[in-house]
């Protein structure tokens, strides 16, 4: 099994007819993601490589059935763009868009959470998007570097997460799903939201956490794991060497005050009894160990 | 981006926020006509984005133009914490009967926004927290619903504001709320919030900073960015649309992601190595990028040796080759570059590469081979 | 509050939706001066409530100023459907090409707002929605979250508008929703949206109303009240804070609370009278306002009988006896009045009436009783 | 039993130092109802009648131990109190103000309905309250006509409701609960929310429904009564002379088109099996008949 997207994901891209949108698109689509649609306004009754392309996300979902959206728009029109998928009804929105203004998301995470007549996950914004091995792939997680298996890794990270991808593929470590949360300081989904999937998912035996600096998503998830993960966790944090103050790329990887370190991520890790890995290849390491 | 407190003062003014009247200055004679314009007695104050002026000497009174002239004299130019002062802001001074402490910013973990007020400002929010947490007062506020008065009643009730200055609070506190919005900040903090002599509630300082991201929005963001003073290599960079952040090491980085680069850092410092920066090609970096983020590197003489680490997403490997060869052929580069490269078109940027030798260039097939050759080759050890 | 045309599309330009120009005019001399100003042809409009004003010859063309005096001439002073016509407006002519429709309102089963969009537009919204629901799109906005584009687009693409039409369409609808969240608007219908030769797209027509509980932040509502013509009745009613609606009947009503008011007319009207208005005295009236809803009641030469049917709860049965007793003191009334009085005070009530006997006051002790004593006493039989 | 107000009612009154805050809050007080605070800001640390004010609902309910509000404050700033109550963890908020802006009451119901961290119910606004007769009496009602007994009544208007409960009393029939839900358009809770806790209450064996013309909500109460509810129901509507399109007093009073008539609600209440009373008197009587 999977987490997010598997086997039923039905796609739509909102801004497929873009540079970027189509190219991933396209990419998704040849992993074998059953992509159905695609939305621009203005571009409805048009196609691209045979995926038809319509104006709103509404009329893709009633002719097509689609029920996961990846939103790779501009960033001044992105959170429109996820409320229109929520508002269509569609489950699970991947948002790969990055540098979404943090007032934007906050507004729309907190309609996402509360409102009464949607059901919809999102995932991002600003993140490389879920992959279900040889199932389907939302997103520009390169396909080649996974393997089909049942550890589950989570991630604030981006290319991080090839990177340890790739030392698990390498050590024969296949994943159920690889799930990129995103580095924004308003996240749609946070770390304990996808664990609670992975507790719960059958074909998954392990979770792998990627964390980073900046925030208390970490030190949240741990005591999270503590109280309710049966399954093992192995953990990484990026960071180290950040000086305090410094902001390191993502909105998110700020270190404010005492908290938010990596050094404070790594205790509070360690607390929980999850292993902590010192660098990227040491992760399949950890987890070749745990699962035995 | 952090803003000088002149700045974040001009926007708390248009907001409607009280502040005291003031003119900023770069020059003495600038102080001493800024003085003569508000009239009386003035603060001249050091314009820079680090705590711990006052105690640094970077405030002081001036009864007269004359006076302001002189403490502009000393205060400009001088160093506070590495940071030089370039500006004054001479400030028309008053009497000051109690200090507060307020402040709007995201709350992360909860996912909305957090206002925040205390009896005791003039100190630093983190001391107050440590030594009398229940002085304060804190309240959600909902993104989508807004501040409402209630809020406000709330943290100035709860703060122990005194009585005479409740009211004004509690006009004061949503006009804060709005400019946070209608800024795209992420922080506003007003510390310290004082009620003067005549019964009125200002804002006597002010720490803005904004949401990068949102700068579409925002005509005034570049304005307001233009009176910060970076490095070279860092205006470059940023010119270039790169995401550099100068260290004090020696191996130069160049990585694509944020949680890669950093993860390089600490790679590179597990090996014994000292990073020189941090830089962040970002996602899709095309050969241009890769080959003006090779020159900002290299153009810092402290670096000894670099390690580009890159795992090809949107970044594709092909491209990156093309970058690393464009600036090896553009510029003069006596610095040894380690290349590690995977994901996307990996093996045809490495094939590039191959067929394109330089002597300077060096290249690893994993992440912590790259970090441990670029260390040795910055300690001098040719691997 | 509903508005005339006029002062809706004035409303919707202060909010950025383009109008076409246009003046309003008392006289024809006025017509023709707005006509002058606007060059060209024009279309004078009857400013009425009501619709079917077209057909009614109420909206007519006129092709240079002196036409628009005659054709002001004729509209002016007409009756439409019992609405005298007191204004037109002077609007300037254009090339229509297309007409929609649009509006915005509370959906009270929702708790929520709704947009409203029909490429079939000029047509009244309930004819479309007999002959041709799927024409109608709909879409909720949660009043928290407001309109974001896509609502927009969703109006736009699922009502079929025309291509040429979209883009100005989609960049209109928001700032209608605006204008309804700004005015307090209940209902802002434009019917038709038009796309005119010119590509452009306009309210021809615009029914606003207003939230009159929202009148306190809105200085404005006061004077756009004054333009509506009320009855003799209505405005003393208005003016001493009564909620008064003139019917056809002769069994003149008061009571407390909407809901009884209503109800009383049903009783009235099932013991076989005709109630001559709807008048509730709101929550906790005191005597002065018992007093002047019998004046305004007993003013109306229509009326044969009163009854007053007061269940107290804020409102004080003794207050209302104390009203009911100066305004028999005070003004020369010889129409029976029957009084009903039961909650907080009641008994009180009726000892204050009792010991101040008039030839015209009834008393009933139960609702019904009351009704058929003052349908009785309407038909002239004396009970 | 009872519903929303009774024998665990703590009550604080926001705007209990002002004139008709103090007047009905002392009648609740005399009525038996436990009123342990009052609101008003900057006159904490006085008293109304010995009852102790405070400057914030929080204030009052850390104090207090309050769990019921009466608002009772002027319509502008009625919206702010009815949102400071929820957020200080009331859980019955029993909105008396009218006038309030429809606006107003679609942005704070909108609130209150989705909010995670509240669990407020909103009676109100513009309604005379909630009365649990010989239990607790939160609002305008004049406790006097009520008795206890078995009951339930649930109204959009205040004088007809005293109306009815005094015909109910003086045939001997006494209530478990009277809510008056209000006349607004926008009404924090409309007739199914107190039809569901009528239901489920073991002191109520039927329901007295009022409605007014206007708005569909006898329309879904009654689909919801035919649906739902085993316990009988007796309707009453007024408004059957309401000349359509005039207001009659109630913004929620309005006559739209065919729809919100008297005719289609006593329609509507007939094809759900619903016995509908021609006037208030006879209200009791169909009470007195069905519960034989």
């Amino acid at each position: 099994m999977a987490i997010l997207v598997g086997d039923d994901t039905r796609l739509v891209v909102q801004g497929l007819t873009g540079r970027e949108g189509s190219f991933h698109g396209m990419r998704n689509k040849d992993y074998g993601t059953d992509l159905v649609a695609g939305v621009t306004p203005g571009k409805g009754s048009s196609e691209v490589e045979g995926v038809p392309v319509f104006d709103t996300v509404a009329e893709a979902v009633s002719a097509t059935g689609a029920n996961t959206s990846m939103v790779f728009v501009p960033p001044a029109v992105a959170a429109d763009a996820i409320l229109e998928a929520h508002d269509a009804g569609i489950e699970v929105i991947v948002a790969i868009t990055e540098h979404i203004p943090a007032l934007d998301m906050a507004r729309t995470v907190t309609h996402l959470r509360r409102s009464s007549d949607g059901r919809a996950t999102l995932i991002g914004p600003n993140c490389p998007g879920v992959i279900s091995p040889g199932k389907a792939n939302v997103g520009i997680i390169p396909g080649e570097i996974c393997e089909p298996g049942s550890v589950g890794l989570v991630s604030r990270s981006g290319t991080l997460t090839y990177q340890i991808v790739h030392e698990l593929t390498r050590e024969g470590l296949g994943q159920s799903t690889c799930v990129g949360v995103g580095g924004d300081p308003i996240p749609g989904s946070d770390f304990i939201d996808i664990l609670e999937r992975f507790e719960a998912d059958d074909g998954t035996e392990l979770v792998v956490l990627v964390g980073e600096i900046g925030g208390d998503a970490e030190e949240r998830a741990s005591r999270y794991v503590g109280e309710h993960m049966t399954k093992p966790v192995v953990a990484y944090i990026a960071g180290f060497t950040a000086p305090p103050g410094k902001t390191m790329g993502h909105a998110g990887a700020i270190i404010s005050g005492s908290a938010g370190t990596a050094s404070a991520k790594k205790v509070a890790f360690e607390e929980a009894g999850i292993r902590v890995a010192t660098n990227p290849t040491e992760v399949a390491g950890i987890v070749k160990e745990t699962l035995g | 981006m952090d803003l000088f407190e002149y700045q974040g003062k001009e926007l708390l003014r248009k907001s409607g926020v009280p502040v005291p009247e003031g003119r900023v200055a770069s020059t003495p004679e600038e102080a001493s006509s800024a003085a003569r314009s508000l009239g009386g007695k003035v603060v001249v104050k050091a314009q820079v984005q680090v705590g711990g002026r006052g105690k640094a000497g970077g405030i002081k009174p001036a009864a007269n133009p004359d006076e302001a002239a002189g403490v502009a004299e000393q205060i400009i130019g001088m160093d506070i914490k590495g940071h030089k002062v370039r500006r004054v802001l001479v400030e028309r001074a008053g009497d000051i009967k109690a200090e507060y402490y307020c402040s709007f910013l995201l709350d992360r973990s909860q996912r909305t926004f957090l206002g925040i007020m205390s009896a005791e400002g003039g100190v630093e929010i983190e001391e107050i927290a440590d030594t009398a947490p229940e002085k304060i007062a804190r309240v959600h506020i909902d993104p989508l619903l807004g501040m409402s008065p209630f809020h406000a009643r709330k943290l100035v009730f709860e703060a122990g504001i005194d009585p005479g200055a409740r009211k004004e609070a509690i006009a004061v506190l949503p006009k804060l709320y709005e400019a946070f919005v209608a800024l795209d900040a992420s922080l506003i903090e007003v510390n310290p919030l004082v009620l003067t002599g005549e019964g009125r509630v200002m804002a006597l300082d002010a720490k803005v900073s904004l949401d990068d991201s949102a700068a579409f929005r925002h005509p005034n963001f570049d304005e307001l960015r233009s009176a910060h003073e970076i490095s070279a290599q860092e205006r470059a960079a940023k010119e270039k649309g790169l995401n550099y952040i100068k260290l004090e090491g020696d191996v130069g980085i160049i990585g694509n992601g944020a949680g890669l680069v950093m993860s390089t850092l600490d790679v590179v410092k597990a090996a014994g190595g000292e990073p020189a920066n941090f830089l962040d090609v970002g996602g899709g970096a095309d050969a241009d990028v890769l080959s003006s983020a090779l020159e900002v590197i290299t153009s810092d003489d402290n670096v000894k040796s670099v390690l580009i680490n890159i795992f090809g997403g949107i970044t594709r490997g092909d491209l990156v080759a093309e970058g690393i060869i464009d600036a090896l052929g553009r510029l003069d580069i006596h610095t040894p570059i380690v290349v590690r490269l995977d994901g996307t078109n990996a093996e045809q940027g490495h094939k590039m590469l191959d067929e394109a030798p330089h002597e300077m260039l060096r290249s690893a097939t994993t992440m912590l081979e790259g970090a441990d050759k670029a260390v040795e080759l910055a300690r001098g050890d040719a691997p």
